[in-house]
């Protein structure tokens, strides 16, 4: 009964993952304490993967509406790039030693950059629910001035961020493990409770499955539709604060390059089918973990860096057909 | 009729078919000799459409053996079955709403022209064969154009078009009104005549004997039986279909009912009908293209029916009282609203306590992938907000509750609705905006494809209601059932109303002549 | 007279050291009086053949471009020969049949860059007591020419040494947090058995510092850092002691460029091949260099 | 007439309409703006520089008026310059036969990518995905430095300029029309294009009005993936060289093309020449910007951002407007 779950065959597929990790790569699952929190691979694979868990978070309910998002890229960009500006501050030397300040309180750029990514979506929201562009045309109108736009905040250049406290969010730990994995969770506990205790996942799922039905059911389908374009926005820029904290830099010209496509491959990884309707949040984290795990594991088996994709794209076709059922049935067909 | 002495064309015996949780059809069969018509008939979720899909290749059965003129066959999809000879309407319009009228009756089999495609041929094949049926619309229009029932004519239209050996029809006529359906007959009978085998499913007593030379009854996937038609009374196939020998009464009753268009009268809401309290008044309600201003008015707890032929507009009113449709004329007042301005959306309507149960199920109700129950809350989630979630318990409780008084056939309140038999999905719908209780209830079609029984109890419910003081506009293409229950009937004509009738002066010929035009 | 008509198709923006290079041409520009035509191709070749296209239909007088690769010109450029405008390259060279399809090239040598690179560590080396030195490379994106040149320079510089091994090679797609992913999971691979980090730019540098940090070793000390371009950002990793050399890749052409163009315009003819200063940035001169940055 | 204007509006292909009414009016406005731009020569240069983009979006406008999606066409046009670069280098094939084997190669990539969507239920974005980083990771497996290309026939096509209309254009845009002409025909005359818009519109009910659902899948996957080789043969007579790093983002292009040119993304609705339209504005945009000459790498993206955004308001206003008008 249990391994009817859904969950279990991207499950399977991360485990055949960390089992090659395990064979293939000495020392893969070894964890020590260093500096006051844990230290190893699983926490770097984890650590890594927080910015596309929260991507793909979001992204799985616009793909419920039936609708793809292709800007979450250029909103990480743009949410990284304000905060990493009100904040930055340049060098100070003071007889030689370094003064850092933050030029902005950090609460209040946080509070701009997530501005910033909620306007992003609220913009989306506004032309595929109220003017009803296609979301692919809608969304790509963003993800191509939304990276302009952060080069234009930064005139091109890396921003670099000297302020120590912004760095907790992206590589501090707490109890021994990365801040970021506990910001995932705060949200996708709020995201499934949200889910559990109001009807907001019945509805996101009727309007992907059948708008015009659940319209006439008497649904707001627009406000929904704008409403998980805002989210994934959200969760992109959030997503954004996470990856420059990390590097303590802005790069707007890189920041979340093809971020969309990851988050995108992670949802349907995770079982949600892209023509809308039926989704699992759970299962896009572990698709999250599974990409990132993959990549991992391309560094730390010294894969040539040419061959890179070649293997990316085949563990990923294998992944897919192993979750196929029409798969298992020719395989089981010939073992018979 | 079919002589015995032939060998029959097609036959299917001891098909088992099981999806998860249901056993759909076990120990199933059927016999069908050239130049009959045979009706299959059973309880919603009998197994008849199943049926149908695995002897045409859209499911595989678990055992079981097909016969096609004595040879073993074994479609493993639709295209192999056409290619034998079998052609198919589905139950639920399976046409591409995108492509053309004429495209949807030729595509597969265009006419060509120089090895392309004769698109002027096929237009004016597809306007020859849907005239024969009385239909005259643009071909050239795409498909999604056209209402339901103008889409069933045609998904029919397709399949006559084939050279077939065995034509089959999965409740063809479910949305048709009399006159089409006698179309559609004429049109049957000639295929008889030329030696087709024809399977026809329908709900309809009555139909089904002015058609059918041989009837089989299904009841739980089984074959019951195999008769004559001319030997088997109204009264016993209902015994067989519900299965009940000592339900005798009720089986007589159901049989009595359905046969008897407008006998009968059942007692509808007559008190309140003089309940002088108007729910919901709407003047000079109109969309261009769709429906002329007209005006309409329903008091707290009647039964108004809305009766016309095909593309009469009963739909379109029905859609512009609801604020599915934008009106862009005339004002809708209703008790407790302050505006009377036309709804602007459903959300509106709903909010004014109007239920609106749409005619196509499949696009415009069912959401396939979802469970029974949520797809039954859906109305009545949505109208208490989104943050009020309705307790899983109290969902779980409505579900059953409906779907015990129903009689939903499902395997769990937790099955997809899209697995569920067609039937069995517009009691669903129907149960969705019950539950929602509201002051007015625009049923279109309500029971398209229900069988007998349910029909009954279905109506009994209805006018249980209206007692109770829910007020309801009702639109069937059954004049008897209009008939039979309605406190008061409007007759629509060219896309507005021609004609009010109090239930005093209700009866057929008076409203055939008003529904055709001619003077009575 | 006319101002001068440039048209200049730049790769992109896709790096500090290229938004440097845009900079300085533009500048260099505004300050000669120069009408700059300024296209981006956002990394794509086919774009930059379409703005030379478009060029040539607006009959500028000189037609500038950093190539995004260096094959795949024969065309464009034979069509600009014949509307008869001078074409000059900027940063990288093109391979074509016909030499005379443009005037010169202004920019850096990327192979050599990897040489020089290669040189510092040999360097090193003999100064290291340690028997090997294990080398881990952060290349740039795959397939890119600075990468590939940057990795052949270095390599034949350092094939000969015994001393030196490569152990691990991967793409860090010339970015800081790809630089930090990869330098990571190398960290964990390797363990403390990393002595040399060879970086095709800063920016990787940098990512890999912080990973470096991160592991609780020290970057300059614990391991040794090499990297190339010499930005800004290196120069403050120097000074704080975490980067030990950065070679340069300047690019500030304009200037260059404006005067190349104008001497072609006149009629005068200039070098085929123009080379820009750049040097080797060791930490030790990081502090006194510092101000003299401009980008 | 009023009732005249009102059935042209709400004609199906309306839509279509607004856009090439809008490229007009772009290329108008252009040549208000910036001399020069307004002549015969940069017209047919949109054609001359976008006529890969134009083979890969018939391509992917079968794709998607089948309601799917193909993300890997950009790298198979890729591997096909690389394949071709690589074959006639240093296998010395000769030309003709490295074209043919290179579009074969295509058709079987993407025929393979159709099977696994159809057979094995597996959705179109992911497997095209790893089609396309699979192509891509192919082009590296050969030579991760670009491959100049020195045979005199592709050179030739490269350099020959066809005369017309006093202008000129390449043979290869020559061939983007004429595969273009083919394509109408075979979305409108023929069964195949029949069939692709019927399982756009609806896959189950195309299998079950008999349809052959499965091999028109492949089929279409194989044709877009035999158009991206074509393009990848365009692109390398217009480059002479393979190279693995070559038209990446074209699939986005592509898409976006197509989109733009009023084919829906759902699949079932829209026309082949909406690819052309949609090439022309890409490229018009581009143009403009060129000309412009004044904008920053990111005022560049900012504009073409906002020029895509005016562009699809003003396209679905009209089309609306028209709705409400009928
Ligand atoms: N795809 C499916 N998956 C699961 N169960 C199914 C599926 N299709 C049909 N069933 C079940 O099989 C049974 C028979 O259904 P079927 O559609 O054959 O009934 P029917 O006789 O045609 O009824 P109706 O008169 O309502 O159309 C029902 O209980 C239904 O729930
Ligand atoms: N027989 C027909 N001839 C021409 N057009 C028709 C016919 N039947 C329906 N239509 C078209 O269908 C559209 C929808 O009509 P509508 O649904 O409002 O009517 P209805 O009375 O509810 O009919 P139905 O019984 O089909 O539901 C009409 O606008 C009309 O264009
Ligand atoms: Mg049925
Ligand atoms: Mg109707």
């Amino acid at each position: 009964m249990l391994l009817q779950h859904p969950l279990m065959k991207p499950l399977a597929a991360l485990f055949a993952l960390l089992l090659v990790d395990l064979i293939f790569i000495p020392g893969f699952f070894h964890l020590e304490w260093k500096d006051g929190h844990l230290y190893g691979s699983v926490i770097d694979i984890v650590n890594r993967a927080a910015p596309l868990m929260l991507a793909a978070l979001g992204m799985t309910l616009v793909i419920a509406t039936r609708g793809i998002d292709i800007s979450v890229g250029a909103v990480v960009a743009l949410s990284g790039t304000v905060a990493a500006m009100l904040i930055g501050g340049t060098m100070v030397m003071h007889n030689g030693v370094p003064v850092y300040e933050a030029n902005t309180p950090m609460l209040w750029a946080l509070c701009a950059a997530m501005g910033a990514a909620l306007l992003c979506g609220a913009w989306n929201g506004l032309l595929v629910s109220t003017l009803g562009l296609q979301p692919i045309v809608a969304t790509l109108i963003l993800m191509v001035a939304g990276r302009g736009l952060a080069q234009l905040l930064t005139d091109g250049q890396i921003v670099t961020v000297y302020y120590q406290p912004f760095f907790f969010l992206g590589s501090g730990y707490l109890f021994g493990l990365p801040f970021s994995l506990y910001v995932v969770a705060a949200v996708v506990l709020a995201v499934s409770l949200l889910m559990r205790k109001t009807a907001l996942g019945l509805f996101i799922q009727a309007v992907g499955i059948n708008p015009v039905a659940a319209r006439l059911a008497g649904l707001k389908t627009a406000a929904l539709i704008f409403f998980v374009y805002v989210f994934c926005s959200a969760c992109a820029g959030m997503a954004g604060l996470m990856i420059s904290s990390n590097i303590k830099s802005a790069d707007a010209n890189n920041a979340g390059l093809l971020l969309e496509l990851d988050a995108i491959l992670a949802v349907t990884l995770g079982g949600t089918s892209l023509a809308g309707g039926k989704f699992s949040l759970a299962g896009s984290m572990i698709g999250a973990l599974i990409i990132q795990t993959l990549t991992y594991t391309i560094y730390s088996l010294g894969v040539p860096p040419e061959v890179n994709m070649v293997v990316k794209s085949v563990v990923v076709f294998l992944v897919c057909l192993s979750q196929s059922p029409e798969f298992k049935q020719i395989w089981k067909r010939k073992a018979a | 009729m079919a002589a015995t002495d032939v060998a029959p064309v097609l036959e299917l015996t001891g098909i088992h078919k099981e999806f998860p949780g249901v056993k759909a059809l076990s120990d199933a069969g059927l016999r069908l000799y050239p130049g009959e018509v045979h009706t299959l008939m059973g309880q919603n979720g009998a197994g008849k459409s199943t049926l149908i899909k695995v002897l045409t290749g859209v499911y595989t059965p678990e055992r079981g053996t097909m016969l096609l003129e004595g040879k073993p066959i074994r479609p493993s999809s639709t295209l192999e079955a056409q290619e034998l000879g079998i052609s198919t309407v589905y139950q639920e319009v399976n046409l591409c709403p995108n492509l053309s009228v004429a495209e949807n009756i030729f595509i597969g089999r265009y006419p060509r022209k120089w090895g392309r495609i004769d698109w002027k041929g096929m237009q004016r094949e597809a306007a020859r064969m849907l005239a024969l049926m009385d239909i005259d619309i643009d071909v050239a229009k795409p498909l999604s154009h056209y209402s339901l029932a103008v889409q069933q004519m045609v998904a029919i239209s397709r399949a006559l078009n084939v050279n077939a050996k065995v034509l089959i029809l999965d409740e063809p006529t479910s949305s048709l009104d009399e006159a089409e359906v006698q179309l559609l007959f004429t049109v049957l009978r000639r295929l008889r005549g030329q030696g087709i085998a024809i399977l026809f499913v329908t709900h309809f007593l009555d139909q089904t004997y002015a058609i059918s030379d041989r009837i089989t009854v299904m009841r739980n996937g089984e074959r019951e039986g195999e008769y004559l038609c001319s030997e088997l009374s109204r009264i016993a196939l209902v015994n067989k279909m519900i299965g009940a020998p000592a339900d005798e009464q009720r089986a007589a009753a159901v049989a009595e009912d359905a046969a008897l268009a407008q006998g009968g009268q059942a007692q509808a809401g007559q008190a309140a009908a003089q309940s002088p309290e108007l729910v919901l008044e709407a003047r000079a309600l109109g969309r261009r293209g769709a429906l002329l201003p007209t005006d309409i008015s329903i008091r707290k707890g009647e039964l108004l029916g809305l009766c016309g032929l095909l593309g009469s507009g009963r739909t379109e009113l029905a859609r512009l009282l609801f604020g599915a449709d934008k009106a862009d004329s005339g004002g809708i007042t209703a008790v407790d609203r302050a505006s009377a301005a036309p709804f602007a959306n459903p959300r509106d309507a709903i909010g004014a306590g109007i239920g609106f149960c749409s005619e196509d199920r499949k696009h415009e109700g069912a959401i396939l992938s979802l469970s029974v129950r949520e797809n039954l809350i859906l109305a009545m989630q949505a109208q208490a907000g989104m943050l009020r979630a309705i307790p899983l318990k109290r969902q779980q409780e409505l579900a059953n509750n409906y779907v015990k008084w129903l009689g939903i056939k499902t395997a769990s309140i937790e099955t997809p609705i899209g697995s569920l038999s067609g039937g069995n999905q517009q009691k669903v719908l129907l149960a969705r905006w019950l539950a929602t209780e509201p002051k007015l209830m625009i049923l279109d079609e309500p029971t398209r494809g229900i069988d007998v029984r349910a029909k009954e109890e279905i109506m009994d419910y209805v006018s249980a209601l209206c007692r109770k003081g829910m007020s309801i506009l009702f639109i069937s293409s059954e004049l008897p059932e209009v008939l039979r229950v309605s406190d008061r009937m409007i007759v629509m004509r060219d896309r507005k109303a021609c004609g009010e009738y109090q239930r005093g002066e209700l009866d057929d010929t008076t409203v055939l002549h008003a529904i055709a035009g001619e003077a009575a | 007279q006319k101002p001068l008509v440039i048209g200049f198709s730049q790769v992109g923006a896709e790096s500090e050291w290229r938004t440097a290079n845009t900079a300085s041409v533009k500048d260099a520009a505004k300050k000669a009086g120069v009408t700059l035509k300024f296209a981006d191709a956002q990394q794509r070749q086919e774009n930059q053949v379409k703005a030379i296209r478009s060029f040539i239909a607006q009959r500028v007088d000189i037609i500038a471009f950093s190539p995004v690769v260096e094959s795949g010109w024969d065309t464009v450029l034979r069509e600009a020969k014949a509307a008869k405008i001078p074409v000059i390259l900027t940063d990288r060279s093109v391979n074509v049949s016909d030499p005379t399809l443009f005037v010169s090239l202004i920019g850096s040598d990327f192979v050599e860059e990897g040489r020089k690179a290669g040189r510092w560590l040999v360097e090193y080396a003999k100064k290291s007591p340690a028997a090997t030195l294990n080398i881990v490379e952060l290349q740039g994106t795959v397939g890119s020419a600075p990468a590939i040149d940057r990795k052949a320079g270095f390599e034949e510089i350092i094939k000969g040494n015994p001393k030196l091994k490569v152990v691990r090679t991967q793409t860090g797609d010339f970015t800081r947090a790809k630089g930090k992913e990869v330098m990571e999971a190398f960290l964990k691979a390797q363990g403390k058995s990393i002595n040399v980090l060879y970086a095709h730019n800063d920016d990787m540098a940098i990512g890999a510092i912080q990973a470096i940090e991160e592991a609780g070793l020290k970057p300059g000390k614990d391991i040794i850092i090499i990297s190339i371009d010499g930005v800004k950002g290196a120069f403050e990793a120097m000074i704080a002691g975490k980067l030990n050399v950065t070679v340069e890749c300047s690019p500030l052409l304009g200037p260059q460029l404006m005067e190349a163009a104008a001497a072609v315009k006149a009629g005068k003819a200039i070098p085929k091949r123009i080379v820009v200063n750049e040097g080797v940035f060791p930490a030790e001169v990081a502090a006194k260099e510092f101000p003299n940055r401009k980008y | 007439m009023m009732a005249q204007v009102r059935g042209f509006a709400s004609a199906p292909y309306f839509t279509s309409l607004v856009t090439v009414f809008l490229l007009l009016a772009m290329l108008a406005a252009g040549g208000a703006a910036y001399p020069g731009f307004l002549s015969l020569q940069v017209v047919f240069n949109l054609l001359i520089d976008n006529a890969f983009l134009l083979v890969i979006a018939i391509g992917m406008s079968f794709v998607i008026l089948s309601g799917g999606i193909d993300l890997s066409v950009g790298s198979v046009l890729a591997l096909a310059t690389m394949i071709s670069a690589w074959l006639l280098r240093s296998a010395h094939w000769p030309p003709v036969a490295v074209i043919a084997f290179v579009l074969v190669l295509g058709a079987l990539f993407g025929a393979a990518q159709g099977a696994l969507i159809h057979y094995f239920k597996l959705q179109a974005f992911i497997v095209t995905l790893a089609g396309m980083f699979l192509a891509r990771g192919l082009c590296y497996l050969i030579s991760i430095e670009s491959i100049t290309i020195e045979d005199p026939l592709f050179v030739a096509m490269s350099q020959t300029q066809l005369e017309l209309l006093g202008g000129f254009i390449s043979p290869g845009a020559l061939i983007a029309l004429v595969l273009l002409g083919l394509a109408i025909y075979a979305a409108h005359y023929t069964a195949f294009g029949r069939a692709v818009y019927a399982i756009g519109g609806n896959e189950q009910s195309a299998q079950m009005m008999g349809l052959a659902v499965g091999r028109t899948k492949v089929l279409i996957y194989a044709l877009s993936g035999l158009c991206a080789a074509l393009a990848g043969v365009l692109f390398s007579f217009y480059m002479l060289s393979g190279y693995g790093l070559h038209a990446q983002g074209t699939e986005l292009d592509a898409i976006a093309a197509v989109v733009i040119g009023g084919t829906l993304l759902s699949g079932g609705y829209g026309y082949l020449a909406g690819a052309l339209s949609g090439v022309l504005i890409l490229g018009t945009i581009q143009t403009l910007i060129a000309f412009d000459g004044t904008l920053s790498s990111w005022w560049t993206k900012i504009v073409i951002g906002g020029l895509l955004f005016v562009f699809c308001v003003v396209q679905r206003l009209m089309s609306i407007g028209a709705k409400n008008n009928q």
